[in-house]
């Protein structure tokens, strides 16, 4: 099967579609860059509860820059609001929502993920001796459900999902799902099960932008 | 819409199974979710374990659930007390088992299980009784024992205010053992005195955030019996 | 040196003689018994915050009876009242203020202490298999002073300051006073040291009804 | 009569020694008690221990501070940000220390000083790098390492609401690292916006209890910077 016309997903078009399989009533922490970008593109009629780890749950969007609370930021610390029904709490306790395992989902961005789920996403190489980890393993080991929202390839074209991951680990085993700008990915114990692609791309293509081996899972190609 | 709040006591208690961890709060009466235990109580599940502060008193509530047969065992801090006459009368007749945790432990150890810590360390019930078995690893030149998470399936809470989302606030000392509780069960069910409307409850006072609620039930029912 | 005429004190003014030894800005917490009327006995216009481990800090008296709060008790389970200043908390909060090492004192009651400061006070027996040990474990291991008030032998005559304890141990090496209705002592590296007596009571005397050897450390005798 | 207020920078400082560990609350500039950085870079103490969740951005605060040579190590999640230049020259040259805490670790890690809790165990970081090292142990067939308290000399908060007896309450995401910190110090400090008369913070919303704080310093400096 030859490559139709196909078009990879624009980061915009990357978080509606992680976005569109969170369902309502869930409990969600947004990593920086692409994934927060997901909040504004869950349904307005959808309840979804999004926490971030500075201690607030039930985050809203953007306030109007004339309404901004200066005292109120997310954890890529920009302004945001407070939903009704929202509530704040410190740091340790913010952590023990994410640590026991209370949080549904979170979507991170990565560098890599390998094939066993492994997560390198806080440090760009072994020779950094002050990378910046945050809350990210924090999150990747303890929620419930880990998705990755990333380019599927570098700048440079090399593969981000891989068999073993080159970068320092966030986290073993901790991924569940993989959204790219080409497809999405479960990671499954057999290894990386494509559930869906772009519109026009090939899973051969797939496969040829892939370090590790894939499966076809897709329901219809 | 999200909404956590039951109309009944079967909705509220559906689905919990015999041989279920039971996290019951209150201090005493005062914070004890009393029209739950009766809920459970009709529910029937047995083969339950319970943790508490204390084993009940007199015959109704927690002492009649006891008395019913539907509990294995009880993890509590003060067992004993004035009208713990039906937990006496089991514990002497060999018909339920008990384990004594030190207070403090007690509520730390559901607090670690809420939190996804798996064990810790205390200094409390070093070289006693209470202590006997457990691992001792000396940190600083003080020795510590260390303490399993106790986690629940089920946890029965009392709030003073609970909104649709399952925010919880309480009412003074009837505050007690039920945030701790809350975050240490896979199913948290708070039976809440009042309900507010979502946004009423002030966020910066929210004690127990929703999403440690699964199911909140309206039920006033005046003051605790002292 | 033999005995006047003397007289031990009444539970009151046991509990009078602990107050007059805590400072203004100490922060207390009160087991049981003896200990808990120990709070009425602080002067007025001196500032000491109680704690209560059931989530209270700057408890106040009993209230009047037309003014109970239901839903305010303390640890002993009497209805009490909240200071000005006063603040609730989870039980896990609150033990954390406990084991932290934060309150500057607890006063409790036991059945024995050992002259290496080991405290029983939970269990009247090693065969009792049901005993109910409360707070009273946390408190002895986590206050920075623990102070414990007791009549200075049991009902039968048998001394409660001991060489070694024969009840269930509460905590070890954690008492650092004991006040009972005889004397006030010290529980110091080289053993029990006598700080005062009642007026009248001689130093053999006192040994006399003491199992352990006393250090004679009174000011004035 | 108790009154944690003091008046001057210089009563506030007072006593903070060279080789001190300093809690600083914050999470960014919000809930950075800005001033007292700028009072303890006054003060003068070196050879500090600082931790904080970020290492300073800019050439003021917690980077001035660092600027002037007075900070030995720096434990923190988050050193390299925007703007984060002077500890970047400075860790480069070799002259600072640094220690990556995951976040939630670093909190934790001073909530458990605060608790009396010498270690407890774990699931970030096993498996990388910043798990190296530390004893990993086995709970219910998942790994988790062991972490240990951390403690400090001092804390500096910042507070929205502070009384007398030292109760505080913070303003929204304000809150982050200050309460946690707090805790885990011998002498806490607090900058706060407001000052209070006894008994008009509310009991059940004060969210550090004044027993975790020695000094209040009432320092209305307004928003804080983005």
């Amino acid at each position: 099967m030859t490559d139709k016309d196909w078009q990879p997903l624009s980061r915009g078009q990357m978080a509606a579609r992680v976005a569109r399989d969170i369902p309502e009533g869930w409990y969600v922490n947004l990593g920086i860059g692409i994934p927060t970008l997901v909040a504004d593109q869950v349904p307005g009629d959808r309840e979804v509860i999004f926490q971030s780890e500075n201690g607030i749950l039930g985050m809203g969007p953007a306030p109007n820059p004339e309404h901004v609370d200066p005292w109120l930021i997310n954890a890529g610390k920009q302004h945001v609001t407070l939903q009704r029904g929202g509530a704040y709490f410190h740091h340790a306790d913010s952590f023990a929502i994410i640590r026991g395992g209370h949080l549904d989902l979170c979507v991170l961005g990565a560098f890599e993920v390998a094939e066993n789920g492994d997560i390198a996403n806080w440090a760009t190489s072994e020779a950094d001796t002050a990378p910046a980890v945050g809350g990210a393993m924090d999150l990747a080991a303890g929620v419930r459900r880990l998705w990755v929202v990333m380019e599927h390839v570098t700048k440079e074209g090399k593969p981000r999902l891989v068999k073993r991951c080159s970068y320092p680990l966030t986290a073993l085993k901790a991924v569940h799902r993989i959204y790219t700008n080409l497809a999405v990915i479960d990671v499954a114990a057999e290894g990386f099960c494509v559930k869906e692609t772009v519109p026009g791309l090939s899973f051969e293509s797939l496969q040829s932008m892939t370090e590790a081996p894939l499966i076809d899972d897709r329901a219809t190609q | 819409m999200i909404n956590k709040i039951v109309k009944t006591m079967a909705e509220a208690m559906n689905g919990i199974r015999d041989g279920s961890t039971v996290l019951i709060g209150g201090f005493g009466s005062v914070g004890q979710p009393a029209l739950l235990i009766e809920g459970l109580i009709e529910h029937g599940a047995a083969g339950l374990t319970i943790v508490a502060n204390n084993a009940g008193t007199g015959r109704t509530g927690l002492a009649r659930l006891m008395e019913l047969g539907r509990v294995r065992k009880i993890i509590c801090s003060f067992p004993r007390s004035a009208g713990s006459v039906v937990f006496e009368e089991l514990f002497k007749a060999g018909k339920i088992e008990l384990e004594i945790v030190p207070q403090g432990t007690l509520a730390e150890r559901m607090r670690a299980a809420g939190a996804g810590i798996p064990a810790f360390y205390t200094a409390t019930a070093v070289g006693t009784k209470l202590g006997a078995g457990k691992p001792v690893q000396e940190f600083d030149g003080r020795d510590y024992v260390m303490e399993r998470a106790l986690p629940g399936d089920v946890a029965l809470v009392e709030a003073w205010q609970a909104d649709r989302w399952g925010n919880l606030a309480y009412r003074s000392s009837g505050r007690n053992f039920n945030p701790v509780m809350a975050t240490a069960a896979k199913l948290t069910i708070a039976q809440s005195q009042h309900i507010e409307e979502l946004g009423e409850l002030d966020p910066e006072a929210v004690v127990t955030p929703g999403i440690y609620v699964q199911r909140v039930i309206h039920l006033p029912y005046g003051d605790p019996k002292s």
